[in-house]
């Protein structure tokens, strides 16, 4: 079969400039680059290539861009992915495609259930894997009574719906929630709601800048001191938006970190040596879904989808990113997750270090177990 | 041979469009067809009643929503699908004009603008839409039960017939009966009163019009693309579509066609890469060069060009 | 008797804020007849004149038209019924043609006005009636012309042909004369005149030259209400209408 | 007195365009203190445009307006109020958005010895009665007075007037003809642009005739009974 | 707790308290809008993106000239009244004698573009701005906690609101500026300076914007598309109150709040749209808006 038009060529999607341009973006077409230079810059003797495009957070962006990289462009396989429905959609005209989708920064758990495909591979993170490993310690460790301010929409609806599963699971109930319009920029009237209902937790289940509004309010009410606030999507650039005596102590979840340990830290180094910026999880991942992407065509031989496919899913991807790590036959990289704390502003050492580290958490404790729909190797 | 003399100028055009697939990636050729649909439809209104509404989305997003729903869901032939989301966008047009059409100049497009917002936010939560990720995979079908449009080309001859049949729409209604007395409205609307003419209803019939026409592009789009999502309904596609129709021309008949292969040109060349944050630095900069230098358009300024020089 | 009557009021009263502008006024027009209303300013002329038309709802009281109570219908509805009101500034559109501001009043009743299939030239067969009423008030040179470019008075010639074209049975004139040199208030004097034949007219107008010419009968209205009504001799000789309308010397105005 | 003895208003050359279109040709007139002069003309002669050119209202101008010894043509618009000098439209231009009594308080004064309220209640009663109403709420003719009344609150000594009989009830027209006397009889200066000349003719010291933008004929109170038959053709009286 | 009839009075008089304090800051962006609309009858799409500016330089301020948040209360509305005349003499004016659809595109035009360059330049993601020191802390009312600083939103708001309003219904200046919008041209004739009345108070109503900038910066995300969204309700209030009407704007700026308020106590899945729908009723009933003239 071989390499078809002798070349390889990866397509990075990903928002270039806005809400999530932090989180991925540009810093992932780095590291999808960085991954290519490490591999060698070619793979079978064919040149490796890299475009990339924004897709704006619009589905309908995404997919027609996707559409066009097929149809016209010869991608073989795309890369950075970062809101869930810009890479559902993406996912849609790639799947029917048959090339390989590797998807670094969204979180929805629809990539390996609902919506999963044999072209799915879902690398760093998922809600389900956060809400896993921020909930379940803390009805651990006594709170009980739980309250839930939701981005309403499905995201949202997703991360309360598993989150409310653990905490009921564990021992825990739920008092309360309100589902908050996306991009509301006032929290007031919700978090006076969280107030009277006598919850010990308030979780926050949104993102972003609606993570950043709400956690704001509940300070300014005072609500953080009467109840623990969680945030289950936290990336570090929101960390680092807030004023750290807002956030510090909070208890969250996340793939990678770049403080953590020797290995995170020479990687984090290089990248920054290159791109300017420390990287995130979305970027980590990146990077990491590329080398192993780029071993498996090596591998086998060809960049048809399918092949390459069962070959990445019959090698065990390992690297500073990937640690006790396996792809599922149905696309989920199940790998170690940390459940961290946020440093205070004098804990901190520099700009970067935010996260302190709690505890390690295996993959298979915090990742959904496989949907039996979705074991494409039965198939 | 008459006609073929008179209209010697469209033939090409329609000749051209015929041929440009085989050379230009006719996906980007039906957005800009959608588009120019749905530009040229929003210019009836303003362009020809000289009302801007500033909601227009609501009718490309309603049009696409049905479609995309009933085409997934009910399983209808495309053109059966189009029919209904057209339909719907003309049926919600009536209910939006019969609010807005009371008020005129920046009132009319203010509530134009509060109305689609509220529409906004109704896709947003009702369940149908599937929220933040709109319809996804949304079947093209056999045309007539019989044509697969899952081939780029045969979709985009298709959509070349919708628009064609569009186009033609709005050329007629311009230049019909009904055309005459909108031109008479929007001269001297007292007069048009004191004459018998109910104003609001000839506004309300162009409105629908334009209405469902918009629809039409957007059932078409969510077929093109197979995916139908809120960037449709926001109130910056309200304010794309305008400047669409400012850049192109607005009041011309080609004005709005040309207006956005432009802009969706212009979008598609700096979406690639690493240009992405440019681009509403881009279209700002448009806006404000057009209303500043050539508020005649593209279109409009050629016209001019030709009309003061041959 | 009522059968001679084509439009009556009955008790019509329009008050503003604790001002009333028209207070109980009973009008009755004669079919056929020019009929002026005249009064000092702010007696409430315009008022009457906007509450017939619709651009004002009354407040207490009621229109007839032939018959017809008209208090409830909407302006448009009572202009499909014939009664058709010309307005104090020229009132053309300024951008079509000539012709075109004549076919306009006359597609309104060949219904096909909603028809946006249809193209445009189903309207060329009103160009002969449109020619013949521009011929009417000397206007048929002009048909092809911008309207825009026409000298004031031909445009309230203009008008005037449009709204014939609804081929109203009455029509409302609000000071036709106004703003115009003393040639075209003589002009559309003469129009007012050939006009009136088959037809039924009231007007508003300071100018007595032209009310006396043309006046069949005359109401002087004063703070809203009734003060007489009559041909022009028995008014202007009521002392009444001279001190509040007329001043003191008001045989000279006429006579010039 | 300044060097040109008493003259309070001189243009010369005058140019006005409207866009494109050239409006004014060339107009030259002069009016002096005291005196009353009419400028006569058919409908689009030019008249309006040239009370609004000395006024700076219109597009482009060119030549040479000179007020109370003030050249004016560089002047920005709100300066030439200032030189004491009042305009009332042809189109009134009552606001809305004021009451009656805000309309006529409107205009700041530009010299000290203008009307007082009181005054011009009195001259005009019917805006005294309805003194709180909306401005553009009064009738056509209340709205003409109203208009008039205002720049006489202002004490400005050169007016420029605009059809102001329009519209008005003999009577009023009778009273205005009234008001006009008294004020020359102040030494105002009045420049009057009017269509009714039976209104005009007995109170105006001269007449300018315009046509097509230009100035035909001047006419001296003294000659009119000799020139009928040119005015009798130029205006069609 | 107690409740009456399934409703918690202290939550519900708490979610009141906070539709008044998000009510007066409506009113504040409102009365800006409805200036400039009222004077030049044009719709200031570019209102929302100075009030970003306004946020964004207080943030600056602070972050990098050492500008205190009182000191930024006074300054930022000045800088961004000036930008807001700069925009007004050089591209507004040009086109002043145009259909005022055309001013209405050219600020959406000037819209995009700050905000495309405040997103290019600053990235998406909010900046951090903390309560000064002497407005933190909470007040207890008994039936909820009052931010202290919350108070003093409303406190400024509505000082600020009632003194324009004054200002322009009850004093020759206001009449002016009333006379100004209908015929500027015979009003300048009279002897006013016309032009510099207009450019200042497009500054003036520019530089609300800033104001409400700066004292959103401390509550809510400081970001290049704050202003976008909430731009679009500030409309829909001034079209409820009827346009160019300045009471209007203010009243209804503050019953909005309210009404907001209580719908996100009993259902606040619909707080996003309830503005639009009453909008909705309102214009049903009432063309021209609550307080608005028929024309
Ligand atoms: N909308 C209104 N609100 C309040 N008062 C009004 C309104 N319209 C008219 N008026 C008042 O009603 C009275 C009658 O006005 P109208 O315009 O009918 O007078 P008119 O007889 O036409 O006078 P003119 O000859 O001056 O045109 C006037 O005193 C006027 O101020
Ligand atoms: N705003 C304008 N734009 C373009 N042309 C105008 C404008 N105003 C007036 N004109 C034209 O200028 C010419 C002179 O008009 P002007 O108003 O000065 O005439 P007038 O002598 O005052 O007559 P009238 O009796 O109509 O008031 C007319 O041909 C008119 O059509
Ligand atoms: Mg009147
Ligand atoms: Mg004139």
């Amino acid at each position: 079969e071989g390499i078809s038009d002798d070349k390889v060529k990866i397509g990075v999607l990903a928002d270039m400039g806005g809400t999530y341009a932090d989180v991925c973006g540009k810093g992932c077409v780095a590291a999808v680059e960085m991954a290519i230079a490490d591999f060698g810059g070619k793979v079978l003797d064919k040149p490796i290539e890299v475009v990339s495009a924004d897709d704006q957070n619009k589905p309908d962006v995404g997919s027609a861009v996707v559409r066009e990289w097929l149809d016209k462009d010869k991608v073989d396989a795309i890369g950075g992915i970062v809101a869930s429905s810009v890479g559902l959609a993406a996912a849609k005209v790639a799947n029917e495609a048959k090339k390989p989708l590797l998807i670094s920064t969204a979180g929805s758990p629809a990539f390996t259930t609902k919506q999963c495909s044999p072209y799915n591979a879902h690398w760093a993170y998922d809600v389900v894997a956060l809400a896993n490993g921020t909930v379940k310690p803390l009805v651990a460790a006594g709170k009980k009574k739980w309250f839930f301010i939701t981005a309403d929409y499905e995201f949202g609806h997703a991360l309360e719906k598993v989150s409310a599963g653990v905490i009921e699971k564990n021992g825990g109930e739920v008092v309360g929630s309100v589902k908050v319009p996306l991009g509301t920029t006032d929290y007031s009237s919700y978090i006076l709601q969280a107030q009277s209902s006598g919850a010990d937790a308030v979780a926050l289940a949104n993102a972003g800048k609606d993570f950043v509004n709400s956690l704001k309010g509940a300070s300014e009410f005072g609500l953080n001191k009467q109840a623990t606030m969680v945030g289950l999507l936290v990336f570090s650039s929101d960390v680092q938006a807030l004023d750290p005596a807002l956030i510090a102590d909070m208890r969250l979840t996340t793939g990678f970190f770049s403080e953590m340990d020797d290995k995170t830290k020479e990687w984090s180094q290089r990248f920054k040596e290159k791109f300017g910026k420390t990287p995130t999880m979305g970027q980590a991942g990146a990077y990491s879904a590329t080398l192993h992407y780029l071993n498996a065509v090596k591998e086998a031989g060809t960049d048809d989808g399918d092949a390459v496919m069962a070959k990445m899913k019959a090698t065990k991807p390992d690297d500073f990113f990937a640690r006790n790590a396996e792809l599922r036959a149905d696309g989920r990289m199940v790998h170690d997750m940390y459940q961290v704390r946020v440093k205070k502003a004098d804990e901190r050492a520099n700009d970067d270090d935010i996260f302190a580290l709690e505890q390690t958490l295996a993959g298979n404790e915090v990742y959904l177990p496989m949907d039996a729909a979705c074991d494409f190797s039965k198939k | 041979m008459e006609f073929i003399k008179s209209n010697k100028f469209n033939i090409i055009l329609i000749a051209l469009a015929l041929v440009i697939p085989f050379g230009v990636y006719p996906v980007f050729l039906m957005k800009v067809l959608c588009f120019g649909l749905f530009a040229a439809a929003f210019n009836l209104m303003l362009g020809f009643v000289g009302m801007l509404s500033f909601g227009h989305a609501a009718f490309l997003a309603t049009g696409g929503y049905v479609t995309g729903y009933l085409m997934s869901n009910a399983d209808l032939t495309p053109e059966l699908g189009i029919l209904c989301g057209t339909l719907a966008s003309a049926v919600l047009g009536y209910l939006f004009g019969s609010l807005s059409v009371k008020r005129e100049g920046i009132y009319f497009a203010m509530v134009t603008l509060a109305l689609s917002q509220l529409l906004f936010f109704f896709f947003l939560q009702a369940p149908f839409t599937e929220g933040e990720n709109g319809l996804q995979g949304i079947p093209r079908g056999k045309l007539f039960g019989f044509i697969d449009l899952n081939n780029n080309l045969s979709m985009y001859y298709f959509v070349l017939a919708v628009f064609l049949l569009g186009f033609w729409l709005i050329y007629r209604s311009v230049h019909s009966p009904f055309g005459q007395v909108l031109k008479a409205i929007r001269e001297n609307e007292p007069r048009a009163i004191s004459l018998g003419y109910s104003v609001r209803q000839y506004k309300l019939m162009a409105f629908v019009l334009s209405a469902a026409l918009s629809g039409l592009a957007g059932s078409t789009k969510a077929l093109v693309f197979q995916l139908e999502s809120l960037t449709d309904a926001h109130w910056q596609m309200s304010g794309e579509v305008v400047l669409m129709t400012l850049v192109g021309g607005m009041g011309t008949i080609f004005g709005p066609l040309v207006g956005a292969a432009v802009v969706v040109g212009i979008e598609n060349f700096f979406s690639g890469g690493e240009l992405g944050t440019y681009i509403h630095i881009i279209m700002g900069l448009i806006f404000i060069i057009c209303v500043l230098a050539f508020r005649n358009g593209i279109v409009g300024e050629f016209n001019k060009f030709v009309k003061n020089n041959f | 008797m009522s059968e001679q009557i084509i439009l009556e009021t009955r008790n019509l009263t329009k008050g503003f804020k604790g001002f009333t502008a028209v207070d109980n006024v009973n009008l009755k027009i004669q079919r056929g007849q020019i009929h002026a209303l005249i009064g000092p300013n702010g007696a409430g002329k315009t008022t009457v004149f906007n509450l017939l038309t619709k651009y004002l709802t009354p407040s207490s009281g009621q229109i007839l038209f032939k018959g017809q109570d008209i208090t409830a219908l909407e302006a448009s509805a009572i202009a499909q019924l014939g009664l058709v009101r010309s307005f104090q500034i020229s009132a053309v559109f300024p951008r079509l043609t000539v012709l075109e501001n004549v076919r306009i009043a006359l597609q309104r009743k060949e219904g096909n006005s909603f028809q946006f299939w249809k193209s445009d030239k189903v309207l060329e067969r009103l160009n002969p009636r449109a020619e013949a009423l521009l011929a009417d008030v000397g206007l048929l040179d002009f048909a092809q012309a911008t309207t825009l470019d026409l000298p004031y008075g031909r445009k309230r010639a203009l008008e005037l042909a449009t709204t014939l074209a609804l081929d109203p049975e009455m029509l409302l004139l609000d000071e036709p004369t106004q703003g115009m040199g003393h040639e075209d208030v003589a002009v559309v004097a003469a129009l007012i005149k050939k006009v009136s034949a088959e037809r039924t007219i009231l007007m508003v107008e300071h100018n007595l030259h032209v009310v006396s010419q043309l006046a069949d009968r005359i109401t002087v209205l004063q703070r809203g209400a009734v003060l007489t009504e009559g041909d022009y001799a028995t008014v202007s000789a009521d002392p009444r209408v001279k001190e509040a309308y007329l001043g003191v010397a008001a045989d000279e105005e006429v006579a010039a | 007195m300044k060097a040109q003895g008493n003259e309070k208003l001189r243009v010369s050359d005058l140019h006005a365009f409207y866009g494109e279109s050239h409006i004014l040709h060339g107009i030259d007139l002069h009016v002096n203190q005291g005196e009353l002069v009419t400028l006569l003309g058919r409908n689009g002669s030019g008249r309006s445009t040239t009370l609004k050119a000395i006024m700076n209202m219109v597009g482009r101008r060119s030549g040479s307006i000179n007020i109370n010894g003030t050249e004016t043509m560089g002047l920005a618009a709100h300066r030439i109020a200032h030189l004491g000098i009042g305009f009332c439209p042809e189109e009134r231009g009552i606001f809305s958005s004021l009451n009656v009594e805000e309309n006529l308080l409107l205009p700041p004064a530009v010299r000290s010895d203008g009307m007082s309220l009181d005054e011009i209640y009195q001259m005009f009663p019917n805006l005294y009665e309805r003194r709180t109403s909306q401005g553009t709420r009064l009738s056509g003719g209340e709205q003409q007075m109203l208009a008039l009344a205002r720049i006489l609150r202002t004490g400005a000594n050169i007016l420029l007037l605009d059809e102001i009989t329009e519209g008005l009830a003999p009577v009023i027209v009778k009273k205005l003809g009234e008001v006009l006397i008294q004020l020359k009889r102040k030494n105002l200066t009045i420049l009057l642009v009017e269509q009714n000349f039976h209104f005009a003719a007995p109170i105006a010291d001269r007449h300018y005739v315009m046509e097509h933008g230009r100035i035909v004929e001047e006419v001296q109170q003294a000659e009119l009974s000799a020139k009928t038959e040119l005015l009798n053709t130029l205006l069609g009286v | 707790m107690d409740t009456i009839l399934g409703i918690n009075p202290v939550a519900l008089f708490g979610q009141l308290l906070v539709g008044l304090i998000n009510g007066s800051f409506y009113a504040l962006l409102s009365l800006g809008l409805a200036i400039i609309f009222g004077l030049l009858r044009i719709i200031n799409f570019a209102q929302g993106a100075l009030y970003m500016i306004g946020a964004f330089l207080a943030w600056l301020g602070l972050e990098y000239w050492g500008l205190s948040y009182g000191w930024a209360l006074l300054i930022v509305p000045l800088v961004v009244g000036l930008f807001g005349i700069l925009i007004e003499r050089f591209l507004i004016r040009p086109i002043a004698h145009e259909d005022h659809l055309y001013s209405l595109l050219l600020t959406f035009g000037v819209a995009l573009v700050l905000q495309g360059v405040f997103s290019h330049v600053f990235g998406s993601s909010g900046k951090p701005y903390s309560i000064p020191e002497f407005l933190q802390g909470v007040a207890n009312l008994g039936f909820m906690y009052l931010p202290i600083y919350r108070g003093w939103i409303i406190v400024v708001s509505l000082l600020v609101c009632f003194g324009t309003w004054w200002a322009i219904e009850k004093t020759k200046l206001g009449a002016y500026l009333r006379a100004g919008t209908e015929n500027a041209r015979l009003l300048q004739a009279f002897g006013i300076n016309v032009p510099l009345m207009v450019t200042l108070t497009f500054g003036f109503g520019v530089a609300l914007a800033g104001l409400a900038g700066v004292l959103a910066a401390p509550i809510y995300s400081v970001s290049p598309d704050m202003g976008a969204n909430l731009l679009i309700v500030v409309f829909a209030i001034v079209v409820i109150g009827g346009m160019g009407s300045i009471g209007g704007a203010i009243i209804t700026g503050i019953s909005m709040g309210v009404i907001e308020g209580l719908t996100k106590y009993f259902y606040p899945e619909a707080s996003n749209t309830i503005i639009f729908m009453v909008m909705v009723v309102v214009l049903l009933i009432k063309p021209a808006g609550l307080f608005g003239k028929e024309v």
